[in-house]
């Protein structure tokens, strides 16, 4: 419920935003207060209050989908792997993770960022990747444990198909798994985001983005707060709206569960 | 025990490989990267000639198998190289930033495992009560908060409004210990994230260990409630919890590249960045060895925590 | 402006150096006054002692003393307090005599008599027409690729000799006229004869000796009483590094240092006159451009480059890239130096004009790519104004980044539009370098035989009114139909303590008195 | 009422105990009083209420429970669950988990003597829970014991603890003859000492060897009670009635007509287990073993003697063997993934774990009906029809089968399961324990359920793997495997009559002493 209302306000704001932004002003003294606009301008001289409008949708679409990514490809990956019998197909699908695992992120993000192209593309995909082997090693460990259930076998004894016992059973039953480690991940995401606008990697210097946003209005602290308080506040209400979410999704689905007789 | 001896070695040997892979990756990902050493340095003044005379004089003008090889050769008489950039040897790249970031990392395990572990405690003891309430809350939000977000509000508020304490470390340089005042903000920077998810995994797993039917049955033959909560639950949260710890360290140690560039603490995140920027690939590559090792040594150090306090699950190498 | 996102990206570079060649000949008497910075108003009485810790963005592990690698402002900054070149530029980048006396050229302006003054060493020896013809011969040394090295290339350095113990006659391979913006060239700074350890104790004729480095933290020097400009007040001089620019202006708020250097506009703006600290505005010391290659579609058509300089807004540029912090250009380099053609009338936005000439020019619905990159601050800001201005006129601009590490070296040749910015150098020499056929980074591909032709007219004119008339000539071609669309000048800002005075203010970054600490006190 | 004046007073008792959750009494009037150096036992099927009774108590009830009813109980009470690993935290050593409770013994000692007296404490305990080579044990992980040594260390937890009463939950589940045998000994050398032993049972062998006096419960009421002597020779309530025939033997078809060919043949198997670095360790190893077409073969061993190995590898789930495994001459693909469709269905496995062997998700029904649709290419709905016809003469209604697992019983489970292998007209039925884990009236559903499929298809062959000699009894043959050798095989009633080899040989004499009830 209260995860409900931290999470609205700025998911609304992400979504709806944009409809409601209209045609940008002309551009202003940067870091000013008053003149029209209500929340200041931001380091650029444009209205912080239409950045805000619009700096909600990169922000929830980029994390949402490095989050997707990373698991579609953790996904698969970690089912394949725990499905296999065959060590080396295991080996040849995990190892190549642990390597990633061994690179610190901050090198990969340096390097990453370079090779690709920058923007919301390769933002997605940066981040993405440095999720993937945690995810991945996630997936596999709740994958394992469903895998070494007799339902896996009880299904292969039914001559059923990869795809019905990989997706249909072992993926179902990690999605609860899936789901606690999203809420987090979403966070982990999220920060990654942001500490990628400081360090000036993956995204356009003045992209009306709210991670962005809080970065580069900073030097504008003292002479403009609310250029960077906004839209910092509603990025840690997203994410901790988010958590609280899907803390609540699970307490629910866990009483349920010992309910059962 | 001899189990325990050969899954260390085959986890060594493992690491080892890790880390060349580390290494050869690393070393494909910067050659990737647009641009070399002779580029970078020309900067703003690409005069082409001037490019050319100054590959040659790194041997940039070399195949890259043939410097990787060089290096590689050397890396196996403990020489790391020299920089392209600066001639000097890289070893000392690495020791002159292993310094100041060794001592943030210490200052900050060292409050932090106290710290997380009692927040932790402290919320599983009354969970589902107001402080359980307040502790997550307030962790969760501070883990939301991005690091250089959080620095900027310590130093305007702590340094430069109320003048406590001082905003940067700027010319202390190795120094450090010496003015243990401009330690402080650095190190309530870093610990706010680790603090936030230790704290929450402690929760958890003593929140999940004090419904599990052994502590019923702990508590069931008398044993008392700090002891339940201590020896039986606390245990419980310690696998988990020395992983994080290994990563956090991990991440302590392989560079906080914020928070060096904020409180001007030039430790390896900082002797990363640069390295990355002049393309001096030595240096990057010296870099990637030392994260590798220490990658490699800290999970495995989490790995034997966790064997023993998580027997059962075994361990898989 | 400066970039205080990420340091290591961007702190290299921008000490555009001077201009390699030089044709030409004129016999320049030396002896510009050397007035020493012009103490501001308010001052007061200079007062002896203190000591001063001077905050600038660094290089990190891989810095040197060795003034000739020199290649950062803090670089820069040290090497000028540690070492002397025989001269350096002025407020209005014109040379002016430093180690050098006096220099005289013969009538073909190819040989040219320097006399220097006397001036000892740390160590106590006289600087010497031996030192200066080893430290010229180390910085051209084909081994190496020193900085001065293309600056210094006119000079015939074995030809030239001592012709005695404070008298050298440099024999140049070609007339030059403008030679003393050489002995002026970044980089090229005296060292002791035999010098090449500048590490561990570097010795140089500069107002400050050597006391110990620490490469990428800091370095500590003090005063040199025999300094031959007389004695530095200050005691102590520590250079910090703090690569941050919150960092820099959280230290001077916060007392750890007393000067920092390169600050933002806003961190100026939420400053000035506030009390707490002073803030330094170094006018014209930073062109911001576009640069348009004049040798392929679409701007091989000049009325293509003229649509584009009536599409630019530059009050908008100004205020949105450089929050302010500077002036509008007038698509000419060097407003406020020395030859700057300042009578031609200033350019404004005429979308209507810029829509006629492209119609003209068949480039109707244009679409064009921007390059520009994080490299240095405004960069990306400009970019995207800009878009959003051609929009106006029609022009789809896309607005593509690049990497900041090799981004001059990759806009030189491909691209056909990318952002563009300089540091002070005499006019000369931002032609010599940029926009001859033979010029090494000629980023505009501005390619005429006329015009190179110009450029050794005015080398040659003896007399510096008729020179001056060639040099407008050439900026009133380019400032029609040029390559470059100079929108703008950037202030370079710096804060001091209060305390601190004799701060020159008239001095864009990268002259003599930029960044120049001998004439600074403590009050 | 002479008998009770003699006895001693009760250390703990129940009067008038209902509990209830939700409006539903779970217990309901159930009096129950304990004697110190007596066994009082708890009968019933699962969900009868004894769990809940027993750990009454303890003083534990179930979440949401409100209780009414009087409960009289001492201080320590000691509490040995059905699964021991579940009370032993993995991360603590056996020394720190009795040294917890001996701890509370030594309090009034100075600090010095504290340690020594601790440790004499807990090796006592230990020998009286019959670990008398317990100091070895000390610095083990739970996880590194056996399930017996678990147990027992759990007993030597209630012990040290001084327990005078401690209630037993289900401690011979799912055991063989020996160490159903041994839990006896256990229990009764802890009533000798004189402690009030409460065992929650379903299983009437023990219950008859051990009780002293039984209580026999059905849906939260004790129907009847008295000594067991008196139960078992006159069982006035007609659910004792019924407990006590679920006992009796199977009626079971005799007629495999010897022309029968062979159809299933294993030759030199030997399998093995990766175990990590330690490389591999041989878990079974079958010289030779045939099943005839028609025939029930049992596969009788405790457990780790490799019986479930064997089944695995004949069903293809265990690929780590060699030796030949030939299905009508031809040798069947080591790994069901290389079996094709025809020889999936011939051999069919049905798990000892039912509930874990569903897919939690999915109606049962729907799952059922897969194995028809995957393995004999029959469209869906002929298959639902199918299953649903399997599953009614199996005893699950349409009501139930249309149900997820979680909402049916281990029992009826069991019955899915067997349906859902029936759907691949299987030639070979390997049932793995599929009773082990039931209660007596449920298992003697199910049995009789195997019976009859054996009556009624001819062409059907089963493999009972069963550690449980009454279970047994069912087959045609048995095979007996002591730690993964083939120790005897033979004709059923040779084998149960006349056993050769020493193992079997103390098998059957166990059962047999057991069931006596001595």
């Amino acid at each position: 419920m209260l995860g409900g209302v931290v999470i609205g306000v700025p998911l609304v704001l992400a979504l709806l935003g944009p409809l409601f932004a209209g045609e940008p002003d002309p551009r202003g003294m940067s870091f000013a207060l008053g003149d029209g606009h209500w929340l200041g301008t931001d380091f650029v001289g444009r209205d912080v209050w239409q950045q805000v409008l619009h700096g909600g949708r990169p922000v929830v679409l980029t994390a949402l989908a490095a989050t997707a990514l990373a698991y579609a490809v953790a996904v698969p990956l970690g089912l394949l792997s725990a499905l296999t019998h065959r060590r080396w197909l295991e080996e040849l699908l995990m190892r190549p993770l642990d390597v990633l695992l061994a690179v610190p992120s901050l090198l990969l993000i340096l390097l990453v960022a370079s090779v690709f192209e920058p923007g919301a593309v390769g933002l997605a995909l940066l981040v993405a990747v440095v999720n993937i082997p945690d995810a991945a090693r996630i997936v596999r460990a709740a994958a394992a444990e469903v895998a070494a259930r007799p339902a896996v076998e009880a299904l292969r004894m039914q001559g059923e198909t990869w795809w019905r016992m990989a997706v249909g059973y072992v993926g179902r039953a990690t999605l609860r798994t899936l789901a606690a480690d999203a809420g987090v991940r979403l966070t982990g995401v999220l920060y990654l985001v942001a500490t990628a606008a400081f360090l000036g990697v993956g995204v356009a210097p003045d992209a009306a983005d709210w991670a962005v946003m809080v970065d580069r209005n900073r030097t504008g602290l003292a002479v403009q707060p609310w250029a960077v308080v906004v839209p910092a506040l509603l990025i840690v209400a997203l994410t901790t709206g988010s958590n609280l979410l899907f803390d609540a999704a699970l307490d629910k689905r866990s009483t349920q569960k010992e309910r059962r007789p | 025990m001899s189990g325990l001896r050969s899954f260390v070695a085959r986890r060594l040997l493992l690491g080892v490989a890790q880390t060349v892979a580390v290494v050869l990756l690393v070393f494909a990902l910067t050659e990737a990267l647009p641009g070399d050493a002779a580029v970078a340095l020309a900067g703003d003044q690409p005069d082409p000639a001037r490019i050319a005379a100054i590959r040659e004089a790194m041997q940039l003008d070399r195949p890259a198998y043939e410097r990787l090889a060089d290096w590689a050769a050397g890396l196996l008489h403990g020489d790391f190289g020299t920089s392209l950039a600066s001639g000097r040897p890289v070893s000392q790249y690495i020791a002159d930033g292993f310094g100041p970031t060794l001592l943030l990392a210490a200052l900050t395990v060292v409050l932090l495992v106290p710290l997380g572990f009692g927040l932790g405690v402290l919320a599983a003891q009354h969970a589902g009560r107001l402080i359980d309430r307040l502790v997550s809350s307030v962790t969760l939000a501070v883990y939301a908060v991005p690091e250089f977000a959080l620095g900027v509000l310590l130093v305007s508020v702590l340094a430069l409004q109320l003048g406590w304490l001082p905003p940067t470390a700027v010319g202390y340089g190795t120094d450090l210990l010496a003015h243990p005042a401009a330690l402080v903000l650095p190190v309530l920077v870093l610990l706010s994230r680790p603090v936030c998810s230790l704290a929450r995994l402690v929760r958890a797993g003593m929140v999940d260990a004090l419904a599990a039917p052994y502590a019923v049955h702990a508590r069931r033959y008398g044993i008392t409630g700090a002891r339940v909560r201590y020896a039986h639950a606390l245990t419980n949260a310690l696998a988990p919890a020395a992983q994080q710890l290994a990563r956090t360290v991990d991440w302590l140690l392989c560079g906080v590249i914020v928070v060096e560039a904020l409180f001007v603490i030039p430790g390896l995140g900082t002797v990363l960045l640069n390295a990355v920027a002049e393309r001096d690939v030595p240096v990057v590559q010296g870099l990637a060895v030392v994260f590798g090792v220490l990658t490699v040594v800290l999970n495995l150090g989490a790995d034997l925590v966790a064997h023993r306090f998580a027997p059962r699950a075994g361990v898989a190498a | 402006m400066h970039d205080e996102r990420f340091p290591g990206l961007r702190r290299r570079g921008f000490l555009a150096a001077t201009g390699a060649a030089s044709l030409g000949a004129l016999a320049l008497t030396g002896c510009g006054s050397s007035d020493g910075p012009a103490a501001s108003e308010g001052d007061g009485k200079p007062k002896r002692g203190g000591r001063l810790r001077a905050a600038f963005a660094g290089g990190g592990a891989s810095e040197t003393l060795d003034p000739h690698l020199a290649n950062l402002f803090v670089d820069a900054a040290r090497a000028k307090a540690l070492f002397d070149k025989l001269a350096d530029y002025g407020p209005d980048l014109a040379a002016e005599p430093r180690l050098a006396t006096k220099w005289e050229a013969n009538k073909t302006l190819d040989r040219w008599q320097v006399t220097l003054r006397e001036a000892t060493f740390h160590d106590g020896k006289p600087v010497t027409a031996a030192d200066v013809l080893y430290s010229y011969r180390r910085i051209a040394d084909p081994k190496q690729a020193f900085r001065a090295k293309a600056s210094l290339e006119p000079i015939d350095l074995d030809a030239s000799r001592a012709t005695g113990e404070r008298r050298i006659e440099f024999v140049l391979k070609r007339p030059t006229a403008e030679f003393p913006n050489v002995l002026a060239a970044f980089g090229a700074y005296i060292v002791p004869e035999n010098a090449s350890d500048f590490d561990k104790k570097p010795i140089g004729s500069g107002p400050f000796r050597f006391v110990s480095f620490t490469p990428g933290r800091s370095a500590v020097v003090r005063r040199y009483d025999d300094y031959w400009e007389g004695a530095p007040y200050l005691d102590e001089l520590e250079f910090v590094i703090a690569n941050e620019e919150s960092a820099r202006v959280n230290a001077l708020l916060g007392g750890q240092v007393e000067y920092a250097h390169e600050l933002n506009p806003t961190t100026a703006r939420a400053h000035e006159n506030q009390g707490q600290i002073e803030i330094v505005r170094l006018r014209n010391s930073a062109m911001q451009a576009f640069v348009m290659k004049t040798d392929r579609p679409p701007f091989d058509d000049k009325r293509v480059r003229q649509a584009f300089f009536l599409i630019a807004d530059r009050k908008e540029l100004v205020d949105g890239a450089l929050s302010g912090a500077g002036e509008v250009g007038n698509d000419l380099f060097g407003k406020g130096y020395e030859y700057y053609a300042d009578g031609l009338p200033q350019r404004e936005q005429d979308l209507d004009q810029a829509r006629t000439l492209l119609k003209q020019a068949g480039a109707e619905n244009l679409k064009v790519t921007l390059d520009t990159s994080a490299v240095a601050a405004g960069f990306t800001e400009a970019a995207s104004i800009f878009r959003d201005q051609a929009k106006k006129a029609g022009v789809t601009i896309e607005v593509k980044m690049g990497s900041k590490d090799s981004y001059w070296s990759d806009i030189l040749d491909s691209g056909t539009l990318a952002c563009y910015r300089s540091g002070a150098m005499p006019i000369e020499a931002h032609i010599s370098q940029r926009l001859l056929t033979d010029s090494t980074t000629n980023a505009t591909k501005w390619q005429y035989k006329d015009f190179d032709a110009l450029y050794q007219q005015a080398q040659s004119t003896r007399d510096k009114t008729e020179r001056a008339a060639v040099y407008e000539r050439m900026q009133r071609r380019l400032y029609t139909e040029g390559g470059f669309l100079v929108w703008g000048f950037a202030d370079w800002i710096l804060g001091t303590a209060r305390k601190v005075k004799g701060v020159e203010r008239d001095a864009p970054a990268n002259t003599l008195d930029w960044a120049r600490f001998d004439k600074v006190w403590i009050a | 009422m002479n008998d009770e004046l003699t006895q001693p007073d009760p250390v703990a008792e129940i009067t008038n105990l209902r509990v209830e959750i939700d409006g539903r009494a779970i217990v309901d009037g159930v009096d129950l009083r304990v004697l110190p150096g007596k066994v009082t036992a708890l009968v019933g099927a699962s969900g009868s209420g004894k769990t809940t009774t027993g750990l009454a108590l303890l003083g534990e009830y179930p979440p949401g429970a409100r209780v009414t009813g009087d409960v009289r109980a001492p201080a320590g009470v000691g509490y040995v669950p059905q699964h021991p690993a579940a009370v032993l935290n993995p991360a603590r050593r056996v020394s720190a988990l009795l040294y917890d409770i001996a701890r509370d013994r030594v309090r009034h000692l100075h600090r010095r003597e504290r340690k020594a007296a601790a440790r004499a404490h807990v090796l006592r305990a230990l020998a009286d829970a019959q670990l008398p080579d317990g100091e070895a044990l000390l610095g083990r992980y739970p996880h590194q014991l056996s399930g017996g040594q678990q147990q027992r260390v759990v007993l030597a937890q209630a012990l040290l603890l001084g327990a005078r009463v401690i209630v037993a939950d289900e401690p011979t589940t799912g055991q063989d003859a020996l160490t159903k045998s041994r839990i006896v000994d256990e229990l009764s050398a802890v009533a000798a000492q004189g402690i009030a032993v409460v065992l929650l049972s379903h299983d009437l062998d023990v219950v008859r060897a051990l009780a002293d006096d039984v209580l026999v419960m059905r849906a939260g009421q004790v129907v009847e009670s008295g000594p067991p002597e008196r139960l078992w020779v006159a069982p006035r309530h007609e659910w004792t009635r019924r407990l006590l025939d679920a006992q009796a033997p199977v009626a079971k078809d005799e007629t495999v007509s010897d022309d029968a060919g062979t159809l299933l043949r294993v030759q030199d198997l030997t399998a093995r287990h990766r175990d990590g670095s330690r490389g591999a360790t041989v878990a079974v190893r079958v010289p030779e073993l045939t099943l005839r077409a028609g025939e029930c073969l049992a596969v009788v061993g405790r457990s780790g003697s490799g019986k479930t190995t064997l089944a695995r590898c004949l069903a293809g789930l265990h690929r780590d063997h060699s030796g030949e495994i030939r299905l009508d001459g031809r040798a069947l693909p080591r790994s069901l993934r290389q079996r094709d469709r025809e020889q999936l269905a011939a051999v069919q496995y049905v798990f000892q774990d039912a509930r874990s062997a569903f897919d939690e998700y999915r109606p049962v029904l729907a799952q059922v009906a897969r194995t028809a649709v995957r393995l004999r290419g029959v469209d869906e709905r002929t298959a639902r029809a199918e299953a649903l016809t399997t599953l009614t003469r199996l005893g699950l209604p349409e009501e139930l089968a249309g149900r997820h697992p979680a909402r049916l019983s281990g029992g009826e489970l069991q019955r899915a399961a067997l349906a859902r292998a029936l759907l691949a007209h299987p030639r070979v039925l390997i049932c793995d324990e599929i009773t082990s884990g039931l209660d007596t009236v449920t298992r003697r559903g199910i049995l009789d359920v195997l019976a009859g499929l054996l009556r009624d298809r001819d062409d059907l062959s089963l493999v009972l793997i069963t550690h449980d000699l009454d279970t047994a009894r069912l087959a045609h043959r048995i095979a007996v495997l002591d730690a993964g050798e083939l120790v005897e095989q033979g004709p059923a009633e040779q084998v149960l009559s006349e056993p050769r080899h020493p193992f079997t040989v103390s098998l059957t004499e166990t059962t047999a002493r057991l069931a006596a009830g001595t």
